[in-house]
């Protein structure tokens, strides 16, 4: 009973957190790769992005949660997501035409187009709070647990509860889904083929009749699937508020570099690696360990490696231990 | 009128221009070789004449076509080909991803043109799943002529293919030149190798200073000893 | 002539979902005296807002600069985070001689900064308020807490106070951990505090800010079911966000028995703003201090009315809510005494910081409930 | 030529900028911005050494301003004798146990031969090197912040002259940056960019968390100045007296020469900076420099020994910013590590400069005055704009939301100088030759 | 002067340099042939200490120089050209050349601050040895150009030009002759000749143009498939049946001369 105990708590603290949080870093970190692994730059933007993606399915779902429809036990807002996903990709669309084709032209070095990407950044910054402003907002409806705390302590009749999600289940599943669906379209399909080849070499794509304005209007449209996805799935979870969802690009940076640039795989291992080190170096095992240990020798202290203060250090000294032994990331990512 | 011409051409990079009233034609079914010093500006005369550079002055027609404000994508189309010297291969894709590119803009089976080009090139063949960037100096040339070879073209423009290959690909490669131009496909191609390109060669442009000095068949130029001191290396 | 002051507070940054309410809270109480139209012999007041950013004291100081030696404001209502509060009171008010007010800043070392008599805050001492918790906790029969703070001088001096005042009481502190606001996931700390254990988890932060990821975290997953709210986690926006989880949590936050806050609210209401958001009223009242100091020492001069802070804040005199400015500043003029009391019950103490009464509350069917005063 | 008075131009029109900021503002105002542009210039001097000379992409820059900003509080405040009794010598033993643990582990490594046994030892030698530490360490904390948590609460300083941690900041940088550079050097462009990030992250995590070293974000407040109080001069009768001779107001002008004072100081160490850059540069050293940026694999075989060259210029590169840092808190008079963010610290130096032009000093300079003057003066440019707009407009709720949300016309108007400013010079403004 | 010993070179599975043992002699111009993927450059780059060696040893001089990095190689006087042209685009021509010898006064920051007139000095130098290479290498007048900017054939030039500024004991040259005109290739062998005499320079080159290989080189090394497959004279080599067929060729299949019209 005991160790039943340990197991869920370590479950329900550890396990699940941090799958739902790798898969949301991931998700995040898919676009940064695809756009890094494409276009050759990192995009400061894309946080941004994601919050301008969310921003409009928030708007959407309060007029079809208006009108009355719904979604039964899942939430609202992915009726709401194809929309969002639509005006994003026209927003990212727009913003190449009016900025960035012209760096491409110009052939810019990346770092420009890095620079290029921060101003793009402030004004998106500005855009999602003239829109909806800086305030937090909770967007999910429908059925928030697919198993809650309560419910399982009562089901099992276990001291610990266990807690899961709808928004976790459905994240994880998508980012699955999505970076298999991606990988598959990068590998296979002529499409996802050419935008290699432009990433690899643009005057030789373009010797090979490939059309690079098509590569890349491709490429900024699923850059807008996957950001909004991200944005709202993260949203729905969490809670949507501009200024976290700047935040988010350092660790959504992080799981790409860390699973090495450019490689969709790469960006769902860093995401998990980012979560789960981050939670597990300070996650405190005095009640797992009182569970297991007799009680002789259960632990007086917290049994903490670390405090949390330090959580974000943890996420990324183990980010500079794996760059160290590999030097492109994980997957062996591209360089600029 | 010649099958693919570049008339008078002048332009380069900067305001600079480095070619100056060049000229450049090809038969249908017929190899053309230019050869001259280095610097000389074939290259910047190849690059001039698949759009890859703005002119400043004269023209370049396909078949009597005027294409000369055309893309090089839009080339492509049109069914010409080119190999640069540099940069001619994508090194991040492996040796079959960039046979496929080649075909890109091709709707048919591709299977049989990549067993021919596997057939001319058979270490390609061995090493078709791995990186091209991972090959050594000649295996990447044999990718990127491999690459041209794909689109099935028209005009296929080659800027030094042998550069670095080994004697025996060299000759299988002219020999397979030779048997492309004889389907009636015109061949454009810069050589330092010269005198084993100007024997197969119908016509030899020497290219100086990015003007022609000596235009003439292949073997009346291999014949020139003018020529064979200064430009073939005696 | 024309009376301006300045509003200086974090726009952009952090704490940017509070300080528009904080700003409207000060601009109400602007209007209302400019309504009144009595102000020293019907003299107008503007406002003119600039950013703090609350965490850049560089970019702070340059726009503090220009709200005193370019706007020529009489007095700072501001700033909001105690680090930019301080550069402000250092680099520009004390050089420029300008009084400041701020609505937030609680950090102890303002007590003690010098600052030649220049600078006050409307909001309370942290060391107060953890004394109060104690005894709130202390009152209701619990022994053990887990404390989690957002890690700035507000939550840190916060939490360190009531972890000294509650093992002092006799209580344990089972862990006293730190959580950085604005960041994506709170899965780690809460784990911790979990794991740690506790019968309530106390939670010094902000009702927008990591807070209430830290209090939505840890009942998702079960590890508590009730959570002390000190003052910066009392807001509507809380309860609107969690809902019936949040019953049975209870706090406290600056307030008498007197109706102020409540008056303040509607007020706010009718204004179109959301007076319970945090500092909302302390902002009010710091605006209001500013205006009466100036009518009770005849002078818009900082280095007059200064002086005249702590006298309308304390009484004696009559009584002043929110919306009583206008009679406030006619007994001002006809020579009496007011004891401002405002939004917040202010009573300035020592070096001229809020005393701290608290309004101890209960959140019961998802609504804020006042169930005593300490 | 041409070039050259284009430059002049340039550097003229901030200069007139400045100007116009003083005359439409307050001079007091331009005082203020132009200091901290100061600061900003040898900052991105500093940005512009590493990736301009040698092409490293150091995002970690917040870090070793930080580190910066802490030298000048060990350096100029008085030493708490009472948390030394306390538990001072008992954090640096601790402190000691740790740097040995690790040295231990690093020699163990390099000596023990490859195997399972090595990764066993080195995993036992950390693990109870950690908690032997821990075991030292923390009780040593705890006491030294038990001392007067509220005023102090931490070891102090050393009460030197705050002008000293100038150069003791620049150390410190170069001291954590022979650290990093020893380790992470080896990574490439983004790689190197992402531990750089990290390492500053870390940097600013132990600063707000090692409240005995630096009171964590409680900050301190209060560092002695270099140059005499406004307050002060104020008060002297001569002071006064000489001012009002000139017809100038006591109070502005005491705000306006105690910038000045410390502009002079900031101008002084600009001027030697550049100059050392600048004579660098243009020198066979920078020309290697370059050589490694354009192509380390040829560079290694002309004899260059890479490594240590990078090494080099990540450390020169970093003390800079470290000098900066500590120039930055002394201007401030306070250290407040919840201050350091990312954006301000790292990414808008980065923009100084890349929109100046990298691989030019006087470009970063140029970048770095301009951008800074923008990053303050966006604010009122925002408000006005977004006032001008709202003008014409009849009441209702667009005018009231548009009004409300003036505080971000802020970002807004960043973004898009930012975006016109590198679509019209995508080198930068003074380019790299 | 420099001995391979057993040398192993494996990426992944793939064994790219097999087992390869040789010895270039002192004062010789050493041939190294091979078909494409022979792993001549391999080989190169593991003695030039930019590829570390699976297994084996390479002596210079009788002394251990595997693993050395390739700075340290440079100081022992070993140079080595690029396959692929690695020319330091953003410099000159000229720069790319000054940039070349080893303890320059100005790499030494001290010195530029506080040794500015010596270093001028030292530079003058430098830029007169510059313009002499530019001169032989016929590229006089792309000194100022960037180096980006120039021909493929005359980036090969330049690759040249920069082991030519300092004195070294022993070069490699891989591939100098691909894309360089045939009479300036002539040109080059010539002073590789002057060089091996007057100077004493050793020589490794790889190359494909037999004539060139022919004219200049004594021993020639052939390798195929990571292994040395034949050594000896030119004419040896040449006439080796196991060369003929792996590497040479018979010659055209289709001899069709052109321009018969
Ligand atoms: N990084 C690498 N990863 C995997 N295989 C490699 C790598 N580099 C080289 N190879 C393989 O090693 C073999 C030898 O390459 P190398 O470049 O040494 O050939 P080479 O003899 O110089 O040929 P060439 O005459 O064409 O230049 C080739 O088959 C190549 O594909
Ligand atoms: N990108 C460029 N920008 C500016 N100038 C260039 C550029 N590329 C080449 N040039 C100049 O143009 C001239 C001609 O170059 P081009 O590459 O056409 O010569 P080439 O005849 O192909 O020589 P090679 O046989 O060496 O390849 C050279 O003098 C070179 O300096
Ligand atoms: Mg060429
Ligand atoms: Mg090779």
């Amino acid at each position: 009973m005991d160790l039943l105990n340990a197991l869920v708590v370590l479950t329900n603290f550890v396990i699940v957190p941090a799958t739902a949080y790798g898969a949301q870093l991931a998700l995040g970190a898919l676009g940064v790769t695809l756009i890094f692994g494409i276009l050759r730059f990192s995009n400061f933007a894309h946080g941004d992005t994601m919050a301008f993606g969310t921003m409009i399915a928030i708007l959407v779902t309060w007029g079809l949660q208006a009108l009355g429809v719904s979604l039964g036990p899942l939430p609202t807002a992915l009726l709401a997501l194809p929309v969002a996903i639509a005006v994003t990709a026209l927003l990212l669309l727009s913003t190449d035409r009016i900025v960035y084709r012209f760096y491409r032209k110009v052939r810019a070095a990346p770092v420009i187009l890095v620079m290029v990407s921060l101003g793009v950044m402030f004004v998106m910054n500005a855009l999602v709070r003239f829109g909806i402003g800086v305030n937090e907002y909770r967007f999910d409806d429908g059925a928030r647990f697919v198993i809650d705390a309560r419910g399982f302590r009562e089901m099992t009749g276990l001291a610990e509860g266990l807690a899961i999600r709808t928004t976790q289940v459905i994240t994880v599943i998508a980012a699955v889904i999505i970076v298999a669906a991606l990988f598959w379209f990068l590998k296979n399909t002529r499409t996802g083929k050419s935008m290699r080849a432009f990433s690899d070499n643009e005057d030789l794509a373009l010797l090979s009749g490939i059309n690079p304005e098509r590569v890349v209007a491709v490429t900024w449209v699923i850059t807008a699937a996957l950001a909004t996805t991200a944005g709202v799935l993260y949203g729905l979870d969490k809670s949507f508020k501009a200024f976290t969802y700047f935040q988010l690009l350092l660790p959504i940076f992080a799981s790409a570099i860390v699973g090495g640039l450019g490689n969709p795989l790469g960006a769902i291992a860093g995401g998990f690696i980012i979560a789960y080190s981050e939670i597990t170096v300070t996650y405190a095992f005095k009640r797992f360990l009182t569970y297991i240990l007799p009680d002789t020798l259960a632990p007086e202290g917290l049994v903490q490696l670390l405090s949390t203060d330090y959580k974000f250090a943890v996420s990324f000294t183990i980010l500079i231990i794996v760059l160290l032994f590999k030097p492109t990331g994980l997957f062996k990512g591209q360089q600029s | 009128m010649s099958f693919l011409i570049g008339e008078n051409m002048t332009g380069g990079y900067g305001p600079v221009d480095i070619l100056h009233g060049c000229t450049l034609a090809v038969e249908k079914g017929q190899i053309a070789v230019i050869v001259g010093p280095n610097g000389a500006g074939k290259s910047t005369a190849m690059k001039a004449v698949f759009g890859m550079l703005k002119l400043r002055g004269g023209a370049v027609r396909l078949d009597g076509e005027d294409i000369t404000a055309l893309s090089p994508q839009d080339r492509v189309a049109k069914g010409m080909a080119f190999v640069p010297q540099t940069q001619n291969i994508f090194t991040s894709m492996t040796v079959e991803e960039n046979l496929e590119m080649g075909a890109f803009l091709r709707r048919d089976d591709i299977r049989p043109t990549m067993e021919q080009v596997y057939d001319l090139f058979p270490i390609l063949r061995e090493k078709r799943r791995q990186p091209a960037g991972e090959l050594s100096g000649g295996q990447r040339q044999q990718v990127a002529v491999g690459r041209a070879l794909m689109t099935q073209p028209k005009v296929l423009m080659l800027d030094e293919p042998t550069a670095g290959v080994s004697p025996i690909v060299m000759d299988e490669l002219f020999d397979r030149i030779i048997e492309v131009a004889r389907t009636g496909i015109s061949i454009l191609m810069v050589e330092q190798n010269a005198r084993q390109a100007l024997e197969i060669a119908d016509m030899g442009y020497v290219l100086v200073q990015g003007a022609n000095r000596y235009t003439d068949t292949g073997a009346a130029l291999l014949a020139d000893p003018e020529v064979r001191r200064t430009f073939l290396g005696g | 002539q024309d009376i301006k002051i300045g509003i200086i507070l974090g726009f952009t940054g952090p704490l940017e979902s509070i300080t528009p309410a904080m700003a409207a809270g000060a601009e109400l109480a602007v209007a209302e005296v400019n309504a009144a139209g009595t102000l020293l012999d019907g003299q107008t007041v503007s406002t003119v807002r600039a950013d703090s950013t609350c965490i850049d004291a560089s970019a702070a100081t340059a726009a503090a600069e220009r709200l005193v030696t370019s706007e020529g404001v009489q007095a700072l209502m501001g700033a909001d985070c105690s680090g930019v509060t301080t550069a402000i009171l250092q680099n520009v008010a004390r050089p420029n001689g300008i009084v400041m007010v701020s609505p937030s800043a609680t950090s102890p070392a303002l007590s003690t900064a010098e600052d030649d008599g220049l600078f006050f805050r409307t909001a309370p001492s942290d060391a107060r308020q953890g004394v109060v918790m104690t005894e709130i906790l202390r009152d209701r029969g619990i022994n053990t807490v887990a404390v989690t703070y957002t890690n700035n001088d507000y939550g840190k001096g916060l939490a360190d106070s009531f972890a000294a005042a509650f093992t002092e009481a006799g209580g344990t502190v089972t862990i006293n951990a730190a959580h950085e606001d604005g960041k994506a996931d709170y899965s780690a700390e809460v784990g911790a505090l979990a794991s740690a254990g506790g019968e309530v988890l106390v939670v010094a932060g902000y009702v927008d800010q990591g807070g209430r990821g830290i209090i939505q975290a840890a009942l998702d997953t079960g590890a508590f079911d009730t959570f002390v709210l000190p003052d910066g986690m009392v807001g509507e926006a809380l309860v609107a966000n969690i809902g019936d989880g949040l019953n049975g949590s209870f706090g406290q936050y600056p307030g008498t028995d007197s109706e102020g806050a409540s008056i303040f609210a509607e007020m706010a209401a009718e204004a179109g703003f959301d007076g319970t958001s945090a500092f909302a009223a302390e902002s009010y009242d710091a605006a209001a201090l500013i205006l009466l100091a100036m009518q009770a020492s005849g002078s818009t001069d900082p280095a007059v009315f200064k002086d005249h802070i702590m006298s309308v804040a304390n009484g004696p005199g009559e009584e002043i809510m929110p919306g009583d400015l206008a009679r406030a500043i006619e007994i001002l003029k006809e020579g009496g005494e007011v004891d401002y009391v405002g939004a917040t019950a202010v009573d300035l103490i020592g070096p001229g910081e809020s005393a701290g009464n608290y309004r101890e509350i209960e959140i019961r069917d998802g609504v804020i409930e006042t169930v005593g005063f300490r | 030529m041409s070039v050259n008075l284009r430059n002049l131009g340039l550097f003229a029109l901030v200069a007139l900028l400045f100007l116009l900021t003083g005359i439409t503002q307050s001079w007091n105002v331009t005082l203020t911005i132009f200091n901290m542009g100061l600061i900003s210039a040898i900052l991105a001097l500093g940005v512009n050494m590493q990736w301009g000379f040698a092409g490293l992409f150091n995002i970690g820059i917040m870090g070793f301003v930080a580190l910066g900003g802490l030298a000048a509080v060990l350096i100029s405040m008085p030493p708490v004798h009472e948390a030394w009794a306390a538990g001072g010598l008992q954090v640096i033993l601790g402190l000691v146990l740790g740097a040995m643990t690790i040295a231990a582990a690093v020699l163990f490594w390099k000596r023990m031969p490859q195997g399972r046994m090595r990764g066993l030892g080195i995993v036992v030698i950390l693990v109870g090197g950690f908690f032997l530490f821990r075991a030292v360490f923390d009780p040593g904390v705890s006491a030294i912040e038990a001392v007067n948590p509220a005023a102090t609460g931490y070891l102090g300083g050393l009460g030197l002259p705050i002008l000293l941690s100038w150069p003791a900041g620049g150390l410190l940088a170069a001291g954590v940056a022979w650290l990093i550079g020893k380790t992470a050097l080896g990574l490439r462009s983004d790689y190197l960019a992402i531990a750089t990030l990290g390492i500053a992250e870390i940097i600013i995590a132990m600063l707000k968390n090692e409240d005995w070293l630096s009171r964590g974000v409680k900050n301190v407040v209060g560092l002695p100045r270099p140059v005499p109080f406004e307050v002060d001069l104020q008060r002297s009768e001569g002071f006064v007296t000489r001012v009002t001779g000139w017809g100038l107001d006591p109070v502005a002008a005491s705000g306006i020469a105690v910038k000045l004072a410390y502009a002079g100081l900031f101008i002084v160490v600009l001027l030697v900076l550049v100059w050392l850059a600048e004579m660098a540069l243009r020198s066979p050293w920078g020309r290697m420099m370059r050589a490694i940026r354009d192509n380390e694999v040829a560079a290694a075989a002309m004899g260059k020994d890479v490594t240590r060259r990078h090494l080099q210029i990540f450390i020169l590169g970093c003390a800079v910013c470290g000098i900066a840092g500590a120039m930055m808190t002394t201007l401030d008079g306070q250290l407040t590590p919840g201050t350091y963010q990312p954006l301000r610290f790292t990414f808008l130096i980065w923009v100084m400069v890349i929109v100046g032009g990298s691989g030019n000093n006087w470009g970063a300079v140029l970048g770095g005055f301009l951008i800074w003057w923008l990053w303050v003066m966006v604010e009122p440019i925002g408000l006005w704009l977004i006032g001008a707009v709202t003008a014409g407009m009849a009441d209702g709720a667009l005018r009231t939301h548009l009004l409300d949300s003036a505080a971000h016309m802020r970002l807004l108007t960043m973004g898009v100088v930012l975006l016109l400013v590198l679509r019209f010079s995508p080198r930068g403004l003074i380019p790299e030759k | 002067m420099i001995v391979v010993e057993n040398l192993h070179k494996h990426f992944g599975g793939f064994h790219a340099v097999d087992g390869a043992s040789l010895e270039i002699r002192k004062g010789s111009i050493t041939g190294l042939i091979g078909p494409n993927g022979a792993g001549k450059t391999t080989l190169f780059n593991v003695i030039a200490g930019r590829l570390p060696a699976t297994s084996g040893r390479v002596l210079m001089d009788g002394e251990d120089i595997t693993g050395l990095p390739p700075h340290a190689l440079f100081h022992k006087g070993l140079l080595r050209t690029f396959q692929i042209a690695h020319e330091f685009s953003s410099m000159t021509v000229r720069e790319n050349l000054m940039m070349v010898p080893a303890g320059q006064l100005g790499e030494t920051l001290w010195n530029t601050w506080f040794r500015r007139r010596a270093i001028a000095e030292e530079e003058r130098a430098l830029r007169r040895k510059a313009d002499e290479v530019l001169e032989f290498l016929t590229i006089s007048h792309l000194a100022e150009e960037r180096a980006s900017n120039i021909s493929g054939g005359q980036k090969k030039l330049l690759e040249l030009g920069r082991t030519m500024m300092v004195d070294a004991k022993i070069v490699f040259l891989d591939e100098v002759g691909a894309g360089v005109n045939r009479t300036l290739l002539n040109t080059i062998g010539d002073a590789i000749v002057r060089l091996n005499r007057e100077r004493g320079y050793t020589f490794c080159v790889i190359e494909h143009d037999m004539d060139f290989i022919g004219r200049l080189c004594d021993p020639v090394i052939c390798m195929a498939e990571g292994k040395v497959l034949a050594e000896g004279t030119v004419e040896e080599v040449k006439n080796d049946e196991r060369v003929i067929e792996a590497y040479l060729g018979t010659g055209l299949k289709n001899k069709v001369v052109g321009g018969t019209a």
